[in-house]
């Protein structure tokens, strides 16, 4: 079966009591020592390798050796956003305060350009275009309060446009 | 003795004040938040009062309320920890007012220290020394004249400013003029203020600080220094004791140093002598300049302190207690010694590789490293949420050795097996700091971590991903089975309401 | 350095072992009997090797399969911890026979001090005090005078004894008759044998003992003392140090004793000197006579090892590795300082009610006390099963504290904060024991709990049959919800069975 | 309602949001502030209480204060053996070797007497006589290994054949 996190594929074939995990040209032979709930001990080309996994959604937070990764299990379908989209919404990461708003509807902006700034834990969050294109809609203002998730800000690609 | 202490605080700080107060046969009460019904700290106390919601102004940083809180639970004193209301020379003296003791200095040593400008012309006439500088120029050669008295690089910077703004750094004299212009432009435009002052230009600055203690009987002291220069943001992540900078004759004048700016605001309980440290002066005599300066003074218990309990023996926590309820501090500045070397890792729910930004959840897991030498000091459990109303501390995590190279194997093997799930940590963050050369030769400097450290965090390896996969295999696929909400220590069931 | 080592042990010592070698960036090698497969221990390691049934002959005590398994494992080195084969001369010896590196003393050593009656004889020779005593004796008037050269009150007992068998205490010469009379007919019988013998009678004796510590290369120094009197069936529960007993003059004469006695038998790495200590010769000068007495070495890392670890800031595991590699020791004797006061609490699940009767059950409960100062040394977690096979011992909690009163303190908090259930343990029972005016006053003696405490447990207070009864009714009536089987550090759920 | 552990009945009645417990004499209303798995925290009189409880069929870990206790509950029948047996069957507390064994069937045995003596986890473990009696059967002999549980001996009471 293959199982896709983020970008990558693994492939994983059952063998006997082990797996054949298959990844970008490497092999490796594995096989369950235990599990217990959040923790894998495995034995991977004869190497013992215990695995912390937690799972939230298609998140997955891996600790193996000290080293702790993010991934993103994929059902296998189109990525979300892979090319696809034209009109990019910004959302804010978290509750906070809408502190100034740096553009105007219909501004053309840079990638990377400072469209606006929220504060949250006492920081500065500064929200920047994701790409070339115009302020097509602006769904707050100064002073506002926002929720985690709420939409900020929508920008048009310029490629669209031409 | 106190018979009852209200902690004026939450988290990792809280339940260690409680510990203290606890091992002193005091009884303790908490206080809490909305936002903090569930947390470790309100449950590990005597006692426990909510007192609002969960925005900081309208709980910890709310005067009126938490002293009516300790005189409803008749507290005999108010512990403040750090942060909030710790350093509000007000608060300090409304807690005297209502008849209770604050632990910590009197109001009027906080009120000194308070003023970051007034403070700076109170130790330079207690003969401490602040960076070297000159205000109140006019001319380009007034300018020039301090420039060359102080010497080559300087810093142009705006009087009233801050953030990086109407500030040049000036290597030679030719370079004067330009910088005094648009410096001077800048701070206009920024501040509506063009006054412009010069000072020494450090390149590598270090951050070292000197824990200071004394009591209400006059004894004042030093527990040695704290380097604190890998920093973020202008926030500390790794502090060490001793400094791998410092030699004998430094540390006892710093020391000194340290003990006089205390002693010039009558300080007593525990207080933190900042100092700008710069290493290219490493034989301070030979250049007429001490090579560190007064930065400011924190009037309060440092976050830091662990490391300072590990390498003195001494318990700073219960320590104030004491000297707040009038004990004398027993130990003359002759009978403190160092012994050995701690390191304190502080572990943050943040992303380092997307600006430090703060990350917020559930922890699915959490499993503390532990072992001899190790120390934990934290107020989080699995299954506990991380909310972005507070500082996102998750745990200050504290090691002993005996040399500073055996320290940095201890705190990398413990850093290995921190697991935080649920949140993105600085832990992988600071094990590539600890493993890199600049820092095991003692070269990182307050700017380190933004100028020069490149980090980016390692791609996910053939092993993580095989993991990842089995787990899916054969467990996620069982409902519920990988998250850990079933621990014993997961947030409270709350199946009868909880009493307000 | 080795690259890896294999440790011999089990439980808690084998995992302080392992992070010892994990900070020194060695890997470590498990191995494990039928009742340890789920054990912690066995999972800590990079690598687990099953080497028998749970007996320990058959497992932990064999040294043919831990040879084999060090081989299979490609180890470079093998530590043994203390128990099963440690104090095992043969077993050094087959270890480097099989060019593998013995983490201990050399064969010799351990051969020379294994045999008691040996062992005294080369300590009287190398100036080490023994109890004072004579052998060989024929007619009363011999006993006489020997009784008189000692000083009343004596001890007359059987050469060949031991058990208290053929033992009399003599207090005054006029019981001198009758009891070797009696003495002589016991021994007799009891053994077929019946030489006697007359030495010092020591009425409330101390158990005292001093750490040494040796290299490869003659260097050998003491690491102070352990008081460790508070004992039950000839085994010590509660140890501290500096002890309570000791000044500075007999510390150092006691220290200088123990360095003799180790270098008599041409010692290296870790090792203890026990003594008899007469709490009564409080000014041994002028009494003529030492008041302390060689009892045996034993020549291997001490369970008690952890407080002199927090005193004098070492980590005896992390140098045994290191000198049995080859390393200086580079601590002079005068280097070598004591700070604080650290205690150890051996907290075992046994009944103090029922003669300390050992408990075996599964954990349904286990939480280990924490906080600034507290460690805990340990090989068990909920759910885990405490078997008959083994020692009986759950942890070793173990404060540091500035003074005597302040750790004291210190363990009468983590205690309360220690919870075990599933087994009867000696939590309550040692709370009493540090509460007991014998003990804050240091009068402890070795018979102390047999003799003079008489402990009984507490009857259940009103709170905790409320706490018992309303638990049924909220909590256990829903199936399962009180034990804690769900806990993420449960034994192995074992879905795909376990690879030996 | 009637709760009995041990030789102690309490009562608790339910009181609105609170409960009256009622014990030797004494009284106190109790409320729940919070329950996890195995652990109470309560308000009793007014003071905050954390306990941890634990159960193992009939038995019942509480801690409370520091203070560790083992209750048994009961059902609320007559207990076991309470004035009732006449015969008294010994078994081994844990697996180990029979050492010695100090009567012979027939011998009469008074209360606190060692009757045999085990060996395991390296300690002696004697046997006690439970009362004044007479041996009736030895189920065991000496160098014999025996499990947990397992009967050793049986003593009649003499009362019963007077």
């Amino acid at each position: 079966m293959k199982l896709i996190f983020d970008n990558t594929t693994l492939d994983l074939k059952p063998n006997g009591k082990s797996y054949i995990a298959t990844f970008d040209g490497k092999t490796a032979t594995v096989e369950i020592l235990r599990t217990e709930k959040g923790k894998l001990d495995l034995l991977i080309d004869g190497k013992r390798v215990i695995a912390y996994v937690s799972a939230d959604n298609a998140k997955r937070w891996v600790t193996v050796d000290g080293r702790t990764f993010l991934l993103t299990k994929s059902s296998g379908a189109k990525r979300r956003g892979a090319g696809g989209d034209q009109a990019s919404g910004l959302t804010a990461p978290m509750p906070g305060l809408v502190r100034s708003v740096n553009v105007v509807e219909g501004e053309s902006v840079t990638k990377g350009q400072t469209l606006m700034v929220l504060e949250a834990m006492k920081m500065e969050i500064r929200i920047h275009a994701p790409m070339d294109g115009v302020v097509k809609s602006l769904a707050v203002k100064v002073g506002q309060t926002v929720e985690r998730e709420q939409e900020l800000i929508k920008v048009e690609s310029q490629t669209s446009k031409v | 003795m106190f018979k009852k202490i209200l902690i004026a605080n939450r988290g990792e700080i809280a339940i260690r004040i409680m510990r203290a107060c606890k091992e002193l046969g005091a009884k303790t009460v908490a206080v809490y938040s909305d936002a903090d019904k569930n947390s470790m700290h309100a449950q590990l106390a005597d006692e426990a009062i909510h007192i609002g919601d969960s925005s900081p102004k309208q709980s910890y940083l709310n005067a009126d309320v938490l002293i009516q809180a300790a005189l409803a639970s008749q507290a005999d004193a108010i512990h403040p920890g750090y942060g909030f209301l710790s350093e509000n020379a007000s608060f300090a003296g409304t807690v005297d007012s209502a008849h209770l003791t604050f632990i910590g200095p009197s109001a009027d040593s906080i009120r000194a220290m308070g003023d970051k400008a007034e403070s700076k012309i109170r130790m330079k006439k207690a003969g401490v020394p602040t960076v070297p500088g000159f205000e109140g120029l006019e001319s380009e050669s007034d300018f020039k004249k301090a420039a060359e008295e102080i010497g080559y690089p300087v810093l142009v910077k705006a009087a009233a400013g801050g953030g990086g703004k109407g500030m040049r750094v000036v290597n030679q004299p030719e370079e004067l003029h330009e910088a005094i212009e648009s410096a001077r432009g800048e701070a206009s435009n920024a501040f509506g203020d063009d006054r412009l002052l010069v000072e020494k230009y450090i390149p590598n600055a270090h951050h070292i600080e000197f824990q200071v203690f004394g009591d209400q009987h006059g004894h004042l002291v030093h527990l040695f220094e704290r380097e604190c220069s890998t920093q973020r943001r202008y926030q500390k992540i790794i502090e060490e004791t001793p400094s791998p900078l410092l030699t004998p004759e430094l540390r006892k004048q710093m020391g000194e140093a340290a003990v006089n700016a205390a002693r010039a605001v009558n300080y007593y309980n525990a207080g933190t002598i900042e100092f700008i440290f710069d290493p290219s002066l490493s034989t301070p005599a030979l250049s007429g300049d001490e090579g560190f300066y007064f930065l400011e003074m924190n009037t309060r218990l440092q976050v830091e302190h662990p490391i300072t309990e590990l390498t003195t023996g001494l318990d700073l926590v219960q320590w104030q207690i004491r000297v707040a309820a009038g004990e004398r501090f027993p130990y003359s500045q002759e009978q403190l010694t160092q012994r050995g070397h701690a390191i304190e890792c502080r572990v943050y729910a943040e992303d380092p590789a997307n600006g430090f930004f703060p990350s917020t959840g559930k922890l699915l897991q959490y499993i503390e490293p532990r072992g001899p030498g190790i120390r934990v000091d934290s107020g989080f459990r699995a299954g506990d949420e991380v909310s972005h109303f507070y500082d996102p501390l998750l745990a200050k995590l504290i090691v002993f050795g005996e040399s500073r190279e055996t320290a940095i194997q201890k705190m990398q093997a413990a850093l290995r097996e921190f697991v935080a799930h649920g949140v993105t940590t600085n832990i992988d963050f600071m094990q590539d700091v600890l493993s890199h050369e600049d820092f095991t030769s003692g070269k990182v400097s307050t700017k380190w971590v933004e100028n020069k450290f490149n980090w980016k965090p390692s791609t996910p390896t053939f092993e993580s991903l095989i993991a990842a996969s089995l787990a899916d295999l054969t467990i996620v696929n069982r409902p519920s089975s990988i998250v850990n909400e079933h621990d014993p220590f997961s947030p409270w069931k709350n199946p009868n309401g909880f009493r307000n």
